[in-house]
């Protein structure tokens, strides 16, 4: 059966291209890029070239980029190494309701070590208001973190306005960039951002190959301790073939990366027309325009997510829920409840992301099915749809 | 979380959906953990035997399979011996269910009893 | 030129099967295991044997093992995740004065944190002593970690009998076992450990995957807070192709480790012998007989590091001046003054070590090069050795 | 750390290395960076002109390569303008260094300085 993979949110499958760049990593150069001899130069040198192709992606000096394990890595290191930093000067931070787990998760962390975080609220489409970051901002504030792109519903937020508020204050800005970089145009100096978490696989690189972005100067403290890898901020042997194929993957996707956006928002508007069209009591979650221009997120009425998942893998089609790595989760999204579904409503979502390879037969057989499906479990419902 | 090859066909096409008209045992309940509904319907013949059972579930693919599995397991038992009815016996019949899943057939499990207090109290 | 590469300390190759192993996982396995579909399911089962591959070669249950990005974040994980879970009982913790950076470097931070670390010493062959372990243990220990065996010296240090009086008191117990896999017997029942770390880079894997292993029920703080992964203990989409890679890896050591242990202790005997006896004022650092197999570190007098490095590079042999991560600093091995080595010889150390593909001519080849490259650098010294 | 052909050409194949029997300046300094030693041996004629230089250097690669460089930029200049040699002239002569090896064609500088002093000492 031919498969159709719509959850380019979750993961990507790894560029050919940046398969092959990976593999003498594994095999000839294997060097470990610390040793002097010819084989650990050699395979410094090739890190330096993929870091320098990053900086290049979003505009950025190549010692400002650090590379990580994860997104999550990335997200982890930028929130508790900068409250580790500055708890002296303060210790209130304030990010969004509807971040990325890494990035909530860390916060709630952070709180039981006697930090104070504000999570702002966002509205019915995922936007956060620039007057709630203005009030919430304190004088013992160190630290703001926004995602530039929701994961679930595809919302951007207005991450330029956010950083020229946060940076009158002098207060240090994060961003969560893993969904946009490759989707939309990421530029740190355009974006008056000081931290930015990147992930490869979201763009088809490997999973396990993350970057943080820190804007040269920045005091941070470490995460991870140890050798003197990544000057002396992030311990650990260099990730040799993954860093390398990051580094292609990026510079892939930077150089496409108008056709991508064409190519995914023209599939993506044909989704949303088609489900919205045929589809009774079906809603569009997120914003309508400033959304990543390969997502589209339902909500049906009267149905539960997974079912509709497991009916449409059954099929041959993947998508997801919500995030990927809250499955096994009961809770419904936290990012649905944020833009104010109630919780049996949440339970009912469906994302679907657009990728490089999806064509407009893909959708239009996704739709189709969509619609028997949904027909289907209603009819195995309970509750009244009248 | 990954279902079994039982769990899958009773998800994809599941016995016994729908409502039975002339049922005279009907039970709906709600987890709690989830939010998702599931509501059994009996059809009881005078010597207390089920005759037919069927199910409407809002739920999660544990939840559908466990209302397929678990009223087809009833049909042609006496109420008594439906009763008792664990929801540790669905989950063996499906080949076993994901720790965070085992709840769903709690649900059935419920479903059924609640299904027979209400037949019961029909008659009472 | 060909190239003899004796620095197995710093990396290895990756083994050809283990690559073979990893493709799929690049290309069509690509799915996020996370994910319900048949994309995430195949990901998620593949990385569960993988865990059980790595559980078989050190006999624990698969449960009790947990994916990281390096044997540095490992390290980091145990002690900062059992010093944060446990600090309201007790902030004293125990480690040696030649750990590997990542524990010492992990110490060092929890120390500004407000913790007290005390370092044993070691002997002049780098052994702990065990009376001065138990001296050491004070009512507020919260924990103990010694490492399994040095990355430069070789010298392997009696973790049963650690494991022993530790587990009496009832403190956790970590060892870092980076060195030990793949080189000598890695029991966790045997060794009466709480956690212990792995890499797989030093066992012909990958470099960026590592393993801490946590024993079942052992509470511990998360070091990467976010997603569900591995039993929600370390967030990140998990690394599958590398994962699948270190299992593989775990695999081929724990059945060829005899055969193995005794080539390349063949084999470093005879380099021993060769330096010993056929260069005048050489030494071995580290312990005669209770060292890595595979691990061969000598001091020379009147000599730099460096210069040897740079003189056996250029003749296409590839050796190291003590650990890779901390090649750039200038400082002598912390391993090396623990011994007891004055500063200027602790300067003119070089460690060879030993793997699966060196031959006995390699080290012949070694052994005669080496008389001339250390006569040459004598007679460029403006130290007299009379 | 990644050294430069030329840094490589000087370390390998080092120019000037040993001691100049009839030297009339001699200079020995120490990094306390890294506790390596260097050594030069100046031959300076009546006219002040260095004729011949040479070391010996307990060190890096770089000190190595910043001994051999050093030494062979001064022989024939006079020793007012090889006291202005600067560590950074050598840096340049090698085609850059490592940061953290800058201190070592510090030493080169400082080394050629000492030897110079010593033959004006001597000379007073
Ligand atoms: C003893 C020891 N611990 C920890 C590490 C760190 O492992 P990794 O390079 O995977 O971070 C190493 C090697 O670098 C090591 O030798
Ligand atoms: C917005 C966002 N942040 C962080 C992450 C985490 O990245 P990773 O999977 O590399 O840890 C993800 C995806 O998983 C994401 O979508
Ligand atoms: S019934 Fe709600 S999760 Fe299964
Ligand atoms: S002279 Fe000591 S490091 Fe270069």
């Amino acid at each position: 059966m031919k498969r159709i993979y719509l959850d380019h949110a979750a993961t990507t499958p790894v560029d050919p291209e940046v398969v092959e760049v990976m593999i003498p990593y594994l095999t000839e150069t294997f060097g470990n890029p610390s040793s002097i001899y010819a084989e650990g130069r050699a395979a410094k040198k090739s890190i330096e070239k993929a870091r320098q192709q990053i900086a290049t992606a979003i505009n950025a000096d190549s010692r400002e980029i650090y590379f990580t394990a994860s997104g999550s890595e990335a997200d982890n290191w930028a929130i508790k190494g900068i409250a580790m930093k500055n708890k002296a000067k303060g210790k209130h931070i304030i990010t969004s309701q509807i971040e990325h787990h890494a990035v909530l998760h860390s916060c709630e962390y952070l709180e039981k070590q006697g930090f104070e975080v504000t999570y702002l609220p966002v509205d019915e489409v995922g936007l956060i208001s620039l007057e709630d970051l203005k009030n919430a901002i304190r004088d013992d504030t160190i630290l703001v973190s926004i995602m530039f792109a929701n994961n679930e519903i595809g919302t951007i937020e207005p991450i330029k306005e956010i950083g020229k508020i946060v940076k009158e204050k002098g207060i240090v800005f994060h961003t969560d960039a893993v969904q946009a970089l490759g989707n939309i145009p990421v530029d740190v100096k355009d974006l008056n951002v000081d931290l930015l978490s990147l992930s490869a696989h979201k763009i088809y690189g490997p999973k396990g190959i993350g970057v943080l972005y820190i804007k040269k100067g920045l005091p941070i403290d470490n995460l991870i301790h140890g050798g003197a890898q990544e000057r002396k901020k992030r311990a650990g042997t260099e990730n040799t073939a993954e860093i390398m194929a990051f580094g292609k993957a990026a510079e892939i996707a930077s150089e496409h990366l108008e056709e991508n956006m064409t190519h995914m928002k023209t599939l993506r508007d044909q989704l949303i027309e088609g489900v919205l069209g045929k589809i009774p009591l079906a809603r569009l979650n997120g914003h309508p325009e400033k959304r990543l221009p390969g997502n589209a997120n339902f909500c049906f009425a009267y149905i539960e997510g997974e079912s509709i998942l497991l009916s449409l893998d059954v099929i041959g089609i993947a998508g997801s829920s919500g995030s990927a790595c809250t499955s096994g989760s009961l809770d419904p999204s936290h990012v649905l409840l944020a833009i104010g579904l109630p919780a049996g409503v949440a339970h009912g979502s469906l994302r679907l992301t657009i990728g490089k390879s999806t064509t407009p037969e893909d959708i239009d057989y996704v739709v189709n099915n969509l619609v028997e499906i949904i027909q289907r479990l209603r009819d195995m419902s309970p509750i009244d749809a009248d | 979380m990954e279902y079994t090859d039982v769990v899958m066909e009773n998800f994809t096409c599941p016995k016994h959906v729908g409502e039975i008209e002339d049922a005279n045992g009907v039970g709906q309940v709600g987890s709690p953990a989830c939010g998702d509904i599931m509501k059994i319907f009996l059809k009881i013949n005078d010597n207390g035997i089920i005759e037919n059972a069927s199910f409407k579930t809002f739920g999660c693919g544990a939840a559908v399979a466990s209302s397929s599995m678990a009223t087809d397991m009833i049909i042609g038992k006496s109420i008594e011996e439906a009763g008792k009815l664990k929801n540790s016996d669905v989950v063996d019949a499906l080949g076993g269910l994901p720790d965070v899943k085992i709840h769903c057939s709690v649900l059935a499990a419920e479903a059924i009893q609640a299904a027979i207090q209400d037949y019961k109290n029909k008659k009472a």
